[in-house]
């Protein structure tokens, strides 16, 4: 039982990764009708947003210490950051601290700005380019995105870890009357398992309760029509495009404690977050958070060893044979809706 | 010299009026391009190396027989996936999937049976074509994104299994190769110790025959020239499959299948088949690869190899006869000619400048080549995309189509299009 | 005409300054160049020798790649007299002078592996057939090595593998044309296992994460069988794939086990992951039947390690080398510090451990190269092949003829508690001497292969 | 016994009864149009003639032979061609293109692989088509890339592919709908002449009426989903039924 119920939060957890990814795709990719092989860098992007927040508030001055001698026998250099200098070493370490957190202060205005100025600059001038076209531009700018990263940072994992307050790991069990140490759960994956739901719950808010979202919706439908009544779709579709843009960022800062960022995370889920979309079915938001979760479920027991012992490597191909049966048993996904993307 | 699908099947009136056929059937433009490919690939030792050994620029020839073995074995890959996608719209993202399997079926027929490439290759397009049935079947009952999707998710499935649980039948991580000890039945047995080698009828791929002009190394390496045969076959076919009846409804498939299901005409066999043979020369493909170098990993069936067969294709120039031929150099080049030009190449290169000045341009051009090559890659798609929306066949059109004006009536013209 | 199979295009590369002379381009078959060739690929004429630095330049392992190249850039500029010398100054063989290699200065050519086991072999053969390079080294994967290794036999020329862990290098998969420096699985588990014992007791159960491929499945079966040796019991072994990213799933059912220890067999991105959702899950701080919850790595590398950050603190694992190997543990392990000294100097930081198998493999082969006096390949096997050296900052090494291993004591090592720099990660906990971690070379988790016979090509 | 039969069809979309009970016999040679105000079910019943929609009641046959649960293109083989609405022609291919896929598919049927052959060297289908095109008066257009062409031109070239087919019975499916005055009437004059020049069934559906009297032999007027009554065109003009189901709605027709 407290086995499976892990697997249920794994399962919510890595779908909220999913989700949130799939959810900036779908707004492109069901709205615009571009195939945006970039969205995964949108993701690498974000996380590095992180990053380079925590970077920045740790610039440092040196100082040389005579006292230390480093490994090459040489007096040690200490790094002291500028910010114990403004705000104090005690306020200093907590910025530091929670630098993660804070980045998404920084990551929202950059990520919108990275997703206005790719759009304008580019991807507007794709919207009546065959689907091929669009492919072969996006994967190109995710490469050139992933290597200008690569070559300021390296190819290496950088760890960026959680505020010491949320490190750790939350006797969930208890609460549910099982025995101490049976459903423990790390504080940070709860606090990303939120995060997602507030993300998804005020990109749906925004599309229902705003005039702005009630257009989109509209230009999803038939973008024809509201062209027709006069409403300037695309000044729309280039806020849609940061707005998918800072979804997608804001899904990669959070992420960067659960598992350190390298400059390939992008192509490592872009893959994933396609067969998430299509599988939720095209054009469609709620299918894309469906299918984001119950493929995070799905995933989490395919990885039980319970299952890999009666089904050895399912855990390869469970989410992929999973695409598979949903778009045999339905040709639109599990939401999609009729005529998008099919020809 | 190029031409685009959409005019291609472009007949004029007069050729229609019982024009005997030209050369093996082909009419008019169409032979000139297959005897252009043919001369240009079987003279590709020479063009590629256009610089002299030990010249700073060697470093750019690409006449080595695995690199011109790689331009024609992706160059056949990447027409085989253009009858799929170029004539039926239809985009396979797990494309990889057959030249892996055709692979593995390539050596294991080399492990079972013989060393001869020859059962090996048709080994491999019939195993392939076999799996492609498969997938394809199952695959075109949806279409659009839906459809690459599935393609994906069988090539994915097929990548991880061949990784992991498969590993007594692929080899796994490190791959498959060849030992001494394999039964192969037709052949007698090696020699302890000795290294299997893969032959055509005794004559080993790795053969090469070398011719030194001045300066100049030229290698004739056989196992190239029975690559570039396959891939002028291969070629050859795709030109008559593009004008063939099958190749119009295929194009018609792309363009409306609503008129075609009223038309009588059942569009999935069509696609199906179309389908199948460009999985077959997908197979085709991995069967020359473990011809010309024997051994297997699964990483060529990872999407990002699915990836660069669309990449070649679109870069080329979807659709066009010629193409994807160049888009399959383009990006072989790149990946091989560029990743390797490292620090001290650099400085070679720019040795004839003053200090100061040769640093400024080995530290502007160095993130861009050796492991900054994906950069180089990057931009250049998106530089081609941008520019030349209809890939670098059309590049090639508007150059030829800047020469002509440049030539026109002087009578030039007629001269250099016959 | 004459008949081979790799070319011989260090022939005219080098012989090219003196063709320029010809005025009138002469049409030469390469049967004019027979006798200018000493019987195999890619002989070196006139004055240089090329060498093929085969890396990861991009993907996961890039850094590790940029890392190596860095060893074979500065072993080269040793070989030529260069900088300050390094370990030619304390290595037990003398032969080396800093003239290159038998008089011939030393040249490189470098490529990307990708770490994919086919870019790897097109880059080799890009070394092979066009630049003319008399030795392929480096890498990062198993995968890759035994590939690359593969071809290298085949075209005739010496393959000195970098950094590759797996058993089937040198086992299964072995060859006369390759060389491995490098430690494997078997020497990692049976180094770890005592030591194991004796830090966490002889009473654990072991709980295994593997990455579901060849190095995981030899690592895993050599951990295992090692410390079952020393009396552990392994609870489970669950298989992860290759790209997994997020190991939460895995590790949830850990916590439902009684075990007491997991061992990740996880290399690269994947450790780095797993390690760090493994500490998340508050394994490292758990207690589990009145021990302490206990997480090992078989295979650490200080790359993985500043991607793991904090998480490592406390975990143990082994290692090839480590740049403190000679202040801690004295002058057994020379050449450590002459290493590190030219290294630092010229990056400014130390080297991993991938740098120092790089740079060693180089100076072995140019060592191997100068007794045997020859470049030929077989010669160079056969100067190899039982060869007993010192002062390369492993202490006493043997290269085993039977399965070209190298032997030598193997480093266990532990994430500090409270790292002082990012090059400074790991701990020196002990050394495993050699003779505990010597297998017979037809052990069972080796057998299957063969070395062949050396192959020296056209 | 008509050359098309349609016994007791129903069809429900949900909540909404689209076609009940509806009987209708088609007499082989004749016009026969299919009138009815928006939503009366003309374009369901046309769909359930060619295998787009499956009736849930009821049976459909074509020359004696049923219909109903055979793909479109097998309907299209057994002799029953389509024009649609908005002309459905090859965009992408020339009008010689568009032309010769009919004449394959009437010789070859519904699939055959001939990929070697080069399609202009077949001569039988080259003939065909251009004779179909001559016919058509399109001859001159064989080049053009169908896509660039007039909307009338359009609708042209796919009566024409139809025809080349030879199908014994030709559906339409309001094929002036949003042509200008004189793209009508040069439709109407191309029906008009196809009626006397080949031995054809047609049933066309139809909003415009000046169309549906210039053309037509029978008329059944369709209302919400049933068939009003059926008669000759004198007879439907004054009938008190179809007055009432247009009065109210769109008398203006």
């Amino acid at each position: 039982m407290e086995a499976i119920i892990l697997q249920v939060l794994n399962g919510l957890d890595k779908g909220s990764a999913y989700a949130l990814i799939a959810l900036g795709l779908t707004l492109i990719f069901g709205t615009l009708g571009v195939v945006n092989f970039a969205h995964g860098a949108l993701f690498m992007l974000g996380a590095f947003c992180a990053v380079t927040f925590s970077r920045l508030i740790q610039v440092s001055h040196t100082v040389i210490d005579e006292t230390q001698k480093d490994f090459l026998g040489n007096p040690l250099k200490v790094d002291v950051p500028y910010i114990y200098d403004f705000f104090g070493q005690a306020a200093g370490d907590v910025m530091i601290d929670w630098a993660v957190p804070l980045s998404i202060l920084m990551a929202i205005p950059v990520m919108i700005g990275i997703g206005v100025l790719m759009e304008r600059g580019l991807i507007k001038h794709f919207y009546k380019r065959p689907h091929a076209d669009q492919i072969l531009v996006t994967f190109g700018l995710a490469i050139v995105l992933q290597e200008i990263i690569k070559y300021f940072y390296g190819a290496n994992p950088i760890p960026t870890p959680a505020p010491d307050a949320l490190v750790g790991s939350f006797d969930f069990g208890v609460m549910l009357g099982f025995d101490p140490g049976g459903i423990v759960y790390p504080y940070w994956r709860l606090v990303y398992f939120l995060f997602a739901a507030i993300v998804i719950a005020a990109v749906f808010a925004f599309l229902q309760f705003t005039t702005f979202g009630m257009v989109v919706r509209a230009g999803m439908a038939d973008r024809e029509t509201v062209t027709l009544l006069g409403i300037d779709i695309d000044k729309r579709f280039t806020i849609m495009f940061g707005l998918a843009a800072a979804v997608a960022g804001l899904a990669g800062v959070m992420y960067t404690p659960i598992n350190s960022p390298n400059y390939h995370m992008g192509m490592d889920f872009l893959v994933l977050s396609f067969v998430v979309v299509v599988v939720g079915g095209m054009g469609s938001l709620p299918g894309a958070v469906l299918a984001g979760f119950l493929l995070g479920i799905i995933e989490a027991f395919a990885s039980m060893p319970e299952v890999l012992n009666v089904l050895p490597g399912i855990n390869q191909i469970i989410i992929y044979l999973v695409a598979i049966v949903v778009l045999l048993t339905r040709p639109r996904g599990l939401m999609g809706r009729k005529g998008v993307m099919e020809d | 010299m190029t031409d685009q699908t959409s005019n291609a099947g472009a007949v004029r009136p007069q050729t229609s009026k019982a024009e005997k056929s030209g050369l093996f059937g082909l009419r008019g433009k169409d032979a000139s391009l297959l005897i252009l490919v043919a001369i240009l690939t079987l003279c590709a030792p020479f063009i590629l190396n256009p610089f002299p050994e030990g010249s700073a620029m060697a470093q750019f020839n690409a006449g080595y027989p695995d690199l011109m073995q790689r331009f024609v074995i992706f160059g056949i890959f990447a027409i085989g996936f253009n009858i799929l996608f170029g004539l039926t719209g239809y985009l396979s993202f797990g494309h990889a999937a057959f030249l892996g399997v055709g692979s593995y079926a390539g050596i294991w027929s080399m492990k079972l049976l013989t060393l001869n490439v020859i059962p090996s290759i048709l080994v491999s397009i019939v195993v392939a074509g076999l799996f492609s049935l498969i997938v394809g079947w199952i695959s075109l009952r949806r279409s659009g994104i839906y459809f690459s999707i599935l393609t994906l998710a069988f090539a994915m499935m097929s990548f991880a299994l061949a990784y992991s649980v498969l590993t007594p039948i692929t080899g796994g991580e490190t791959g498959l190769q060849l030992k001494y000890f394999d039964p192969r039945i037709l052949d007698g047995a090696l020699a302890e110790g000795t290294t299997p080698r893969a032959n055509l009828f005794g004559l080993e791929m790795g053969t090469s025959y070398e011719l030194a002009v001045g300066n100049w190394l030229f290698t004739f390496n056989a196992g190239y020239y029975i690559a570039a045969i396959c891939m002028l076959a291969a070629f050859y076919l795709s030109i008559r499959i593009f004008r063939s009846p099958f190749g119009m409804m295929l194009r018609a498939v792309k363009s409306n299948q609503q008129r075609l299901n009223y038309t009588g005409i059942s569009p999935k066999p069509y696609t199906l088949a179309a389908f199948v043979i460009s999985g077959m020369y997908a197979g085709l493909a991995g069967g020359l690869l473990v011809a010309m170098d024997t051994q297997v990993g699964a990483e060529r069936m990872f999407w990002t190899a699915s990836g660069e067969v669309v990449l070649m294709t679109i870069l080329g120039g979807a659709g066009t006869l010629i193409g994807p031929v160049l888009g399959a150099g383009f990006i072989k080049y790149m990946e091989n000619i560029v990743s390797t030009i490292n620090k001290t190449t650099l400085e070679g290169w720019f040795a004839f400048m003053p200090d100061g000045l040769s640093d400024v341009f080995v530290t502007i051009v160095y993130p861009f080549v050796g492991k900054g090559w994906h950069l180089t890659l990057g931009l250049l798609f998106m530089a081609v995309v941008i520019f030349l929306p209809g890939g670098l066949v059309q590049g090639g059109q508007k150059l030829a189509a800047m020469f002509r004006r440049d030539k026109s009536g002087t009578g030039a013209t007629k001269a250099a299009k016959e | 005409m004459t008949k081979s199979n790799f070319t011989r295009r260090g022939v005219l590369k080098t012989g090219a300054v003196a063709g320029a002379g010809l005025a009138t381009p002469t049409i030469f078959t390469g049967a004019v160049w027979a006798d200018a060739h000493s019987g195999f690929t890619n002989a070196p004429q006139g004055d240089t020798v090329t060498l093929g630095f085969n890396v990861p330049q991009s993907g996961p392992y890039a850094d590790e790649g940029a890392d190596e190249l860095r060893a074979f850039e500065l072993a080269v500029e040793h070989l030529n007299g260069g900088g300050d010398g390094g370990m030619l100054n304390t290595f037990s063989s003398k032969v080396l002078d800093g003239t290159g290699i038998m008089g011939k200065r030393v040249e490189f050519v470098t490529g990307d592996t990708q770490t994919k086991s086919d870019a790897a072999r097109a880059s080799a053969r890009s070394m092979i057939e066009k630049d003319g390079a008399i030795m392929v080294s480096g890498g990062s994967s198993s995968g890759v090595a035994v590939a690359v290794q593969a071809l290298c036999q085949e075209a005739g020329i010496i393959f000195m593998a970098g950094l590759t862990h797996s058993n089937d290098t040198t086992g299964k998969d072995k060859k006369a044309n390759g060389f491995r420096h490098f430690f494997n699985s078997y020497m990692s588990g049976a180094a770890l296992a005592p030591i194991l014992a004796a830090q966490y007791g002889t009473d654990r159960k072991a709980y295994h994460l593997t990455a579901d491929y060849n190095w995981g499945y030899t690592t895993e079966e050599a951990v295992r069988s090692s410390t079952e040796a020393q009396g552990w019991e392994t609870v489970n072994s669950v298989l992860t794939p290759l790209t997994q990213t997020d190991f939460s799933s895995y590790i949830a059912p850990v916590l439902q086990s009684d075990a007491d220890v997991l061992v990740l067999n996880h290399y690269g991105g994947n450790m780095v992951n797993s390690l760090t959702n493994a500490v998340q899950f508050g394994l490292r701080d758990r207690m589990v039947n009145g021990k302490k919850f206990e997480i090992v790595v078989p295979l650490y590398s200080e790359l993985m390690a500043r991607g793991a950050g904090e998480n490592i603190a406390g975990i143990l694992g082994s290692q090839n080398w480590d740049w403190k190997l000679e202040n801690q543990l004295g002058a057994k392990y020379a050449g450590t510090n002459a290493f590190v000294q030219s290294f630092g100097t010229k990056y400014g930081f130390p080297p991993s451990q991938a740098a120092h198998t790089c740079y060693v493999q180089t100076l072995l082969y140019a060592d191997a190269v100068t007794r045997a006096g020859s470049f030929n390949p077989c010669a160079v096997v056969e100067a190899l092949e039982g060869f007993e050296f010192d002062g390369l900052g492993n202490g006493p090494t043997l290269y085993r003829a039977d399965d070209h291993q190298c032997f030598k004591d193997v480093v266990v090592v532990r994430g500090k508690e409270n790292p002082e720099n990012e090059f400074d990660l790991v701990e020196i906990v002990e050394v495993t001497p050699v003779d505990q971690v010597t297998y017979a070379p037809d052990h069972p988790q080796f057998a299957g292969g063969s070395l062949g016979t050396c192959n020296p090509g056209a | 016994m008509g050359i098309l039969e349609v016994k007791n069809v129903g069809k429900r979309f949900g909540g909404l009864q689209a076609l009940s009970d509806v009987n209708l016999s088609v007499k082989e040679g004749t016009v026969h149009a299919i009138i009815g105000p928006n939503g009366a079910g003309k374009s369901t019943l046309l769909n359930c003639l060619v295998g787009k929609l499956i009736p849930d009641t009821g049976s459909v046959s074509f020359e004696g032979q049923s219909v109903l649960g055979r793909k479109p293109h097998e309907i299209n083989q057994m002799g029953i061609s389509r024009v649609f609405q908005t002309p459905e022609i090859f965009g992408d291919l020339t009008v010689m293109e568009n032309m010769m896929i009919p004449c394959l598919a009437k010789r070859d049927g519904a699939f055959s692989i001939s990929a070697y052959g080069a399609m202009m060297d077949d001569r039988e289908i080259v003939e065909r088509a251009e004779h179909m095109l001559e016919d058509m008066r399109m001859i001159d257009k064989r080049e053009m890339h169908a896509s660039s062409m007039s909307r009338g031109d359009k609708r042209r070239l796919e009566i024409a592919m139809c025809l080349a087919q030879e199908p014994r019975l030709l559906l339409l499916d309001e094929p002036t709908a949003g042509m200008a005055r004189a793209d009508t009437n040069n439709t109407i004059d191309l029906l008009k002449e196809i009626k006397e020049t080949r031995p054809i069934t047609i049933c066309i559906i139809e909003h415009d009426m000046h169309v549906v009297f210039s053309l037509s032999e029978r008329i059944t007027v369709l209302a919400q989903g049933t068939p009003l009554v059926e008669d000759t065109p004198d007879k439907i003009k004054g009938h008190p039924k179809v007055r009432e189901a247009y009065l109210g709605e769109q008398s203006g027709h």
